[in-house]
């Protein structure tokens, strides 16, 4: 499904990424480990199409991802859920998780929302509350939705479990692994490792932008 | 044992949501309390209103005896109370390094217009403690290009540079590597051994950071104190069971 | 705690005006000296007269470090330009240094008053209240018949330490004057920039809560920070007043201030001696292409700014202060 | 009686006068985050442009009414010929950058457009009044009024509820405020930030050329029209809070009201009283009448 | 060859640019071009100034008085220019007179109204080559009487500027002097540029008046005519407009009848008739393709003045380029013909000059497609200035002691 081949992306003049390459299979959960500052985030921009590798590839199902725009990504299915939660603060929960289906041309809302609402319930107790004021936890849930909504190839999820409290991570771990029972792929990037070894298919750790190694749990 | 921190029939709401209701807390010197609790629990509201970002709707917060309810957060960091912020707090155009000078340039004694704020003195200490946070390399990086959990770090660290009366930490693990948790813990509490008797309070989602770490446990649920405990006891509680770590289902 | 103390001793003194600083200072002071003694008239006129509005911009910069830009820093400038003019006209005070510390205090009561309300303002509002604060001022001013009104008045030749300061040479000693107030009321703003005040301010621009958390009031800082940007400003205006030999209300008019942040923000916040330099930059290019391209300076004038603006985002002052350029 | 009628019309006329101007620049201000003093340019060129197209028309012998559309077209042209360029050109480089940094930079966009605007029309005026007759005259009293001053009204509250209903009430409103927040995100939802920007300044540019083609018949067009327009939108724009629809529209009968006041009244207070209007709204209201909800930060 | 350098100003961009500014330098480049040719009828007809090059600079008036005090001081300094003609605004005038008596060097004046600039400061390398703003009103008014109008109120219209300012303060206590009884009622100071005027045509109409005086021009004008008419304005007061000439071609059927003007002068259609008059309409008018109003005779003027006073100068000194001290001494006191009729440096010491002026009434001859001025009252130059040694207030005030020859 996505393949990076050996990539390297600098943020002004630093080199963050060097030489990276993994590969994500269809229907199958990856994790990517590493220390804070090891460029996880970084490799979740540059496929979203925030920053421009200077070298390698990137491979969508065979399609170059440099050759599409970055809003151009997320019509292929992609779903990303940032690590700082980017939801947008005047507009009610329920239109932060349409934004994506608006934007695109071919879903349709009222079945992504039921999509969405059945995984998370929790979600929809709160639909007509501004996003603004959730707490940082329930911001969370909310972008996760929203990645939701529109991923229905691939989901990037940056650290989805950070500052989420016990019992929901659980409940957030059930939710991805009923999800992989369908088409989609998870790429789940983690800096505790404890959340995420239970769940993934195969998990890549990098330090310093490069990769250390894998490991199939 | 005199309350250091008191909060007496503590409520506040937004609107149609209770962010919080008669909360009752008192806290003692060198307590180390841990906040746990379901994602919008009220937990960071709580340290707002101990901080005076927010102002409670009922009751009365008091430090030392002095009521603060009132008081903006200024006035209530300058009675020695200082907190961590779940978003870090920082100063994104600035270095590492002055960051910290910052924090210290703030200490009321030490203001003024014709003295250096680099002084060699400000600058030792403000190494010293980067030292310690293990932040000493990144000491000259500009603050806005650090990754998420270094800035963590360095609001933590800020938040110690006034040897405060009352430490109150917000999330100070959440987005640090699993690996550091624990050392980075150590590293707070052992920043503290200055000031054995200033307690700490740290909302934390990982348990065994709890475990380890905290002296007693209070439990939010919907804005109210549902466990008020020793770690061991207040975790084994069903409420807590069920709504804070998930070991029961809900229902 | 040994090594500690022992780790002082082993530091350079700190960044208190450093000696390089100082020497830096001494040494373009006496080179402008003795430059200006062979100029042509026009250039030191021109140069008197950027010293004099860099003073202004220097205020500014002040502010834009706690991250408050005032559009309506003419109204300072006016209030020095006519407080040293008034008191030139109507209590003999007629000494060019005394008229310029005068006009700086006379800005200072003006900004008094509205210290404690402009504190509580930030960004674009405080841009604009300060924008219309200076346009009322100004409106009064049109209005004022005994301060000539529309058309403001003329002031005559001051004197320095007993001396008129007629023909040539009393225009050289004017630009000595000015420039020694610029490179004084530099070297202070430097002093302040690098005090605990001055990194403060830094930090409020980027976030104030925190600096509020850290026990600092920021409405006392910017507060403060108004008060000095007011004083230099009356001390800019009293000078300029002096050469110019006339005083009006257009000093107060938005377009008047908006020179003013033009370059401050051409010279960045991170240098003072960027201000000057941006200052005299500005009159030469607005001179020469007034003269050159009657018909198009403006053209040439937007030009050049964008082309500052886009390639030294950080002002010119980064051309030199690498080290802060990242 | 007859006094206050005539006090509140002349505030009415003046204000959707204002109001116009001003909706574009809130309207560019609430997306971009840009304060556009170039809006006064844009609001001369759609002036020019009017002449032109009325001129043209007028010697093609048009029925009189087509010079309304002639006016609207030219606005249209404006706003497509100029706004992708600007937009593409020059603020692409700037976006996120400091506010008050923007500012001169649509400074610097002011002084280039208005040598620009001379070298292509000259320094010459322009008059088209013809339109200006078109909807007589209305007497009340003692007073005479121009009908097209009250056609104006209704452009303005036109234009006003349409960006408002665009704004606030339509998906394409909603995915403005996305961008707003944070383009990155936005763009990672697979919204097209770039042709968002293009959109909203082409939509602020051509309100700009709609007020300035509107007012073209009431004056002599001619260098310098941008100047005064362009201060006196800032107050009302500021007056109602940066990037508020409704507050722009309050701000505009403030200011159109106090005016009038003023000149009836006191006319020599003309010159300051909106300025003081300006001061007094800030004072009590910081970020002026409608704020903008500051997301939570801690 | 050597050439005489001078530094003419005028905007040439911003409201004043398209009225006054650019028509103004237009005659200048036109009337040097043809000094340099020797083309200028007699006296003015040897080439150059003396043999002198004529080189001129233009620089733009616009940017306030602070700007330009420094762009005089860099036209002598820098640009080395041996004489300084310009200045429109009053404001302009006033703050950079002192400089060049401060400097020591040649400046005319050439069209700026404020009559303060000799009253309020004693000069002598300063001149202004034409009447100020008091002529304007006080023929104004004399025309109003001449004409017997009936005037029991009056409304007043003027920018909010030296010029406006001061065109007010004449207009009004000269209609004091010939109709002690009339009440002013709206006395309105809109801004400089204002554009909009609909609040104060209101506020005009709310108090009908006998008489409006506005002393607006350029776009300013322009606009308020356009949004007036149309309400009728014009049909319930007698309009009187100070300085108007200027914008009778652009308005053309758009301009009311009956107006009365005046053009700050004998200018354009109300100039008197003579061979030098004729000759500049005609070398004006083929390079430009419109006749020449206000701005360009006054230019003309002041260029006349300063070629004879620097061949004068030449004269006395040996045929070398004089000094401005030499310069000044000829130009003071001297007269000439211009275009618009005889200039004489007569009042404050010899450095201000008067002329004869000339107040009309509009009607818009369909036939011929333009505004034409009837009903012509001239006015001699001592009916309507101030003499020497009194300031224009007071001069009114006294009820216009030694004024000659009024109709
Ligand atoms: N804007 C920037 N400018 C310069 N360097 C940057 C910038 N953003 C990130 N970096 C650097 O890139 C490196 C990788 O950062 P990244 O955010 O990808 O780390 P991460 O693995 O996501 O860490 P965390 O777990 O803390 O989120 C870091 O060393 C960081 O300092
Ligand atoms: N300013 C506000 N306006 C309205 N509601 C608010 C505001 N601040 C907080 N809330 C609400 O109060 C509740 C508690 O929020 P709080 O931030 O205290 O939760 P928390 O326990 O810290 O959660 P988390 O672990 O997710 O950070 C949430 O439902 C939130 O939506
Ligand atoms: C009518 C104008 C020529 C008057 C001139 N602008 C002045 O200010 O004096
Ligand atoms: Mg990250
Ligand atoms: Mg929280």
């Amino acid at each position: 499904m996505l393949s990076i081949e050996g990539i390297h992306v600098s943020i002004q003049s630093a080199a963050v990424l060097r030489g990276l390459s993994m590969t994500i299979p269809d229907r199958t959960m990856v994790g990517l480990v590493g220390r804070n500052g090891a460029g996880k985030t970084t490799l979740m921009r540059s496929l979203m199409g925030h920053l421009r590798p200077s070298q390698g590839r990137m491979l969508f199902n065979g399609c170059d991802l440099s050759t599409l725009a970055s809003h151009e990504r997320a019509r292929l299915g992609i779903g990303y859920m940032q690590e700082d939660r980017g939801l947008v603060p005047e507009l009610t929960v329920e239109e932060n998780i349409l934004l994506p289906v608006w934007a695109s041309r071919t879903l349709s809302a009222s079945e992504r929302l039921a999509f969405v609402y059945g995984i998370l319930p929790e979600i929809k107790e709160m639909r007509h509350r501004r996003a603004l004021l959730l707490s940082g936890g329930q911001q969370k849930l909310v972008a996760l939705g929203r990645a939701l909504a529109v991923g229905t190839r691939l989901l990037l999820l940056d650290e989805p479990f950070e500052g989420v409290a016990p019992a929901l991570s659980k409940r957030l771990a059930e939710v991805i692994l009923k999800l992989k029972a369908s088409d989609l792929s998870i790429f789940i990037s983690q800096s505790d490792l404890n959340h995420s070894r239970r769940i993934v298919d195969l998990e890549y750790t990098i330090e310093r932008g490069a990769n250390i190694g894998s490991v199939q749990p | 044992m005199k309350a250091i921190l008191e909060a007496n029939g503590v409520g506040r709401r937004f609107g149609a949501v209770v962010v919080a209701s008669d909360i009752n807390v008192k806290v003692g010197p060198g307590e180390r309390v841990g906040l746990i609790g379901s994602n919008g629990a009220g937990k960071t509201t709580f340290v707002n209103m101990i901080t005076g970002y927010l102002k409670p709707d009922e009751g009365q917060i008091k430090l030392a005896g002095t009521d603060i309810t009132r008081m903006n957060p200024r006035v209530i960091s300058a009675l020695g109370v200082a907190r961590s912020f779940q978003i870090p707090q920082l100063f994104g155009d600035l270095s590492v390094i002055d960051n910290m000078l910052v924090a210290l340039a703030c200490d009321a004694s030490r203001s003024g217009f014709l003295r250096p704020a680099r002084d060699p003195l400000a600058v030792d200490r403000a190494e010293e403690l980067l030292r310690r946070f293990h932040l000493h390399h990144h000491r000259s990086r500009r603050v806005g290009e650090l990754p998420g959990g270094v800035r963590k770090l360095l609001d933590i660290a800020m938040a110690l540079t006034a040897r405060p009366k009352l430490l109150l930490l917000d999330e100070p693990t959440s987005a640090v590597a699993a690996d550091e948790k624990f050392q980075m813990m150590e590293t707070i509490m052992s920043a503290l051994k200055e000031d054995p008797d200033s307690p700490v309070l740290f909302v934390e989602h990982d348990m065994e950071i709890i475990e380890r770490h905290a002296t007693r446990v209070i439990a939010f649920y919907s804005g109210r104190i549902i466990a008020d405990d020793a770690p061991q006891a207040a975790l084994a509680q069903d409420d807590v069971r069920r709504y804070v770590t998930g070991e029961l289902a809900t229902e | 705690m040994n090594t500690t103390i022992n780790a002082n001793a082993s530091r350079q003194a700190p960044a208190f005006l450093s000696p390089r600083v100082l020497a830096y200072a001494v040494g373009t002071f006496a080179l402008l000296a003795v430059a200006g003694f062979h100029a042509p008239t026009w250039l030191t006129y021109l140069i008197t007269m950027a010293a004099g509005n860099a003073l202004v911009s220097i205020g500014i910069v002040g502010l834009m470090r706690g991250g408050v830009v005032s559009f309506g820093q003419g109204m300072f400038f006016a209030a020095g330009g006519y407080g040293a003019a008034l008191l030139f006209t109507h209590f003999g005070w007629t000494d060019a240094l005394v008229l310029s510390i005068a006009g700086g205090g006379v800005a200072l009561l003006l900004a008094l008053p509205f210290a404690p309300l402009l504190a509580r303002y930030r960004g674009i509002f405080f841009a604009t209240l300060t924008l219309a604060l200076s346009m009322v001022t100004y409106g009064v001013l049109m209005k004022v018949p005994e301060l000539g009104g529309s058309d403001g008045f003329s002031v005559g030749r001051p004197t320095l330490l007993g001396e008129r300061l007629d023909g040539a040479s009393g225009s050289y000693r004017l630009y000595l004057l000015t420039i020694a107030f610029a490179f004084g009321m530099g070297l202070l703003a430097k002093v302040n920039f690098d005090s605990p005040n001055g990194l403060v301010t830094l930090a409020a621009r980027d976030n104030e809560l925190r600096v509020e958390y850290l026990g600092t009031s920021v409405r006392r800082l910017m507060g403060v920070n108004f008060l000095l940007a007011a004083f230099c400003g009356g001390v800019g205006g009293a000078l300029v007043v002096i050469s110019l030999g006339h005083v009006e209300p257009g000093f107060s008019y938005w377009t008047t201030s908006g020179e003013f942040v033009f370059v401050a923000i051409l010279a960045g916040y991170r240098s003072v001696p960027a201000v000057f330099v941006a200052s005299v930059m500005l009159e030469i290019v607005r001179s020469f292409s007034s003269a050159y391209f009657p018909n198009t300076w403006q053209l040439a004038l937007g030009l050049f700014l964008l082309l500052i603006i886009r390639f030294l985002p950080r002002g010119i002052g980064s051309l030199w202060n690498r080290e802060e350029r990242k | 009686m007859d006094n206050l009628l005539t006090l509140l019309i002349d505030g009415l006329n003046y204000a959707s006068w204002l109001f116009i101007v001003a909706l574009g620049l809130t309207l560019v201000f609430g997306v971009l985050k840009i304060l556009n003093i170039a809006h006064g340019s844009f609001y001369a060129l759609g002036a020019y442009a009017a002449a032109s197209f009325v001129g043209w028309a007028a010697s093609m012998k048009f029925a009189p009414w087509l010079s309304l559309v002639a006016m609207l077209l030219a606005a249209v042209t404006v706003a497509v010929a100029i706004a992708p360029v600007i937009e593409r050109g020059l603020l692409r480089f700037f976006y996120g950058r400091d506010e008050v940094l923007l500012v001169l930079v649509t400074y610097a966009l002011f002084l280039v457009m208005e040598d620009l605007t001379k070298l292509i029309w000259g320094a010459n005026p322009y008059f088209v009044s013809e339109p200006y007759g078109l909807f007589g005259s209305v007497d009340l009293g003692r007073m005479s009024y121009v009908g097209y001053d009250f056609a104006l009204v209704g452009l303005a509250v036109v234009s006003g509820l349409a960006t408002w209903w665009a704004l606030n009430r339509t998906r394409q409103g909603k995915i403005v405020l996305a961008v707003i927040h944070s383009a990155e995100m936005a763009s990672s939802m697979g919204i097209n930030v770039s042709r968002v920007y293009t959109l909203a300044f082409g939509a602020g540019v051509f309100l700009a050329a709609v007020a300035g083609a509107f007012t073209a018949p009431m004056i002599s067009v001619q260098p310098w029209v941008s100047v005064g327009v362009v201060v006196l939108s800032f107050a009302v724009v500021i007056i109602g809070g940066l990037g508020s629809i409704e507050g722009a529209a309050i701000g505009a009968l403030l200011v159109g009201l106090a005016r009038s006041v003023a000149v009836h009244v006191a006319p020599s207070s003309e010159l300051f009283v909106i300025y003081a209007v300006m001061a007094i709204v800030l004072v009590f209201r910081p970020e002026g009448l409608f704020q903008r909800i500051q997301a939570r930060k801690i | 060859q050597e050439t005489f350098k001078i530094g003419i100003v005028t905007y040439l961009s911003g409201q004043a640019a398209e009225s006054f500014g650019i028509p103004a330098a237009n005659g200048a480049k036109v009337l040097v071009e043809a000094f340099n040719r020797g083309a200028a009828p007699s006296p003015y007809n040897k080439p150059g100034f003396g043999g002198l090059k004529i080189e001129a600079v233009y620089v733009d008036e616009a940017g306030g008085a602070t700007k330009q005090v420094q762009e005089l001081r860099a036209l002598y300094d820098r640009e080395k220019v041996d004489a300084v003609v310009g200045y429109i605004g009053s404001g302009d005038c006033l703050a950079i007179a002192p400089v060049a008596e401060e400097l020591k060097r040649f400046l005319i004046l050439h069209d700026c109204g404020t009559p303060r600039i000799f009253e309020d400061n004693k000069l002598s390398y300063v001149f202004r080559t034409a009447s100020h703003a008091t002529m304007d009103n006080v023929a104004l008014a004399r025309y109003l009487k001449a004409r017997s109008f009936k005037v029991e109120s009056l409304n007043l219209i003027n920018q909010d500027y030296a010029w406006g300012h001061d065109s007010k303060a004449d207009f009004i206590s000269a209609m004091a002097k010939f109709y002690p009884a009339a009440k002013v009622g709206q006395n309105l100071l809109p801004k400089f540029g204002a554009g909009q005027y609909g609040t104060e045509i209101s506020a005009l109409m709310s108090r009908p008046a006998d008489v409006t005086q506005t002393s607006l021009w350029g776009g300013d004008l322009q606009a308020l005519i356009l949004q007036s008419a149309p309400r009728g304005l014009f049909k319930r007061t007698q309009l009187v407009i100070s300085a108007g000439d200027h914008v009778l071609p652009v308005l053309g059927e758009r301009m009311p009848d009956g107006v009365i003007l005046g053009a700050r002068g004998a200018y354009g259609q109300l100039a008197p008739k003579s061979p030098l008059n004729d000759w500049w309409n005609d070398v004006y008018s083929k390079t430009f393709n419109s006749p020449p109003l206000h701005a360009p005779y006054r230019m003309a003027q002041a260029l006349m003045g300063l070629k004879l006073a620097v061949e004068k100068a030449m004269a006395g000194n040996g045929g070398k380029k004089p000094s401005p001290e030499q310069l000044a001494a000829a130009l003071r006191g001297s007269e000439w013909d211009s275009p618009g009729g005889r200039i004489r440096m007569a009042v404050a010491q010899g450095q201000q000059g008067i002329q004869d002026t000339a107040i009309a009434r509009t009607r818009y001859d369909a036939t011929r497609k333009m505004v034409v001025l009837e009903d012509v009252v001239r006015f001699p130059a001592e009916c309507v200035n101030p003499p020497s040694g009194t300031t224009a207030e007071e001069w009114i005030k006294a009820g216009f002691p030694g004024a000659k020859g009024c109709p």
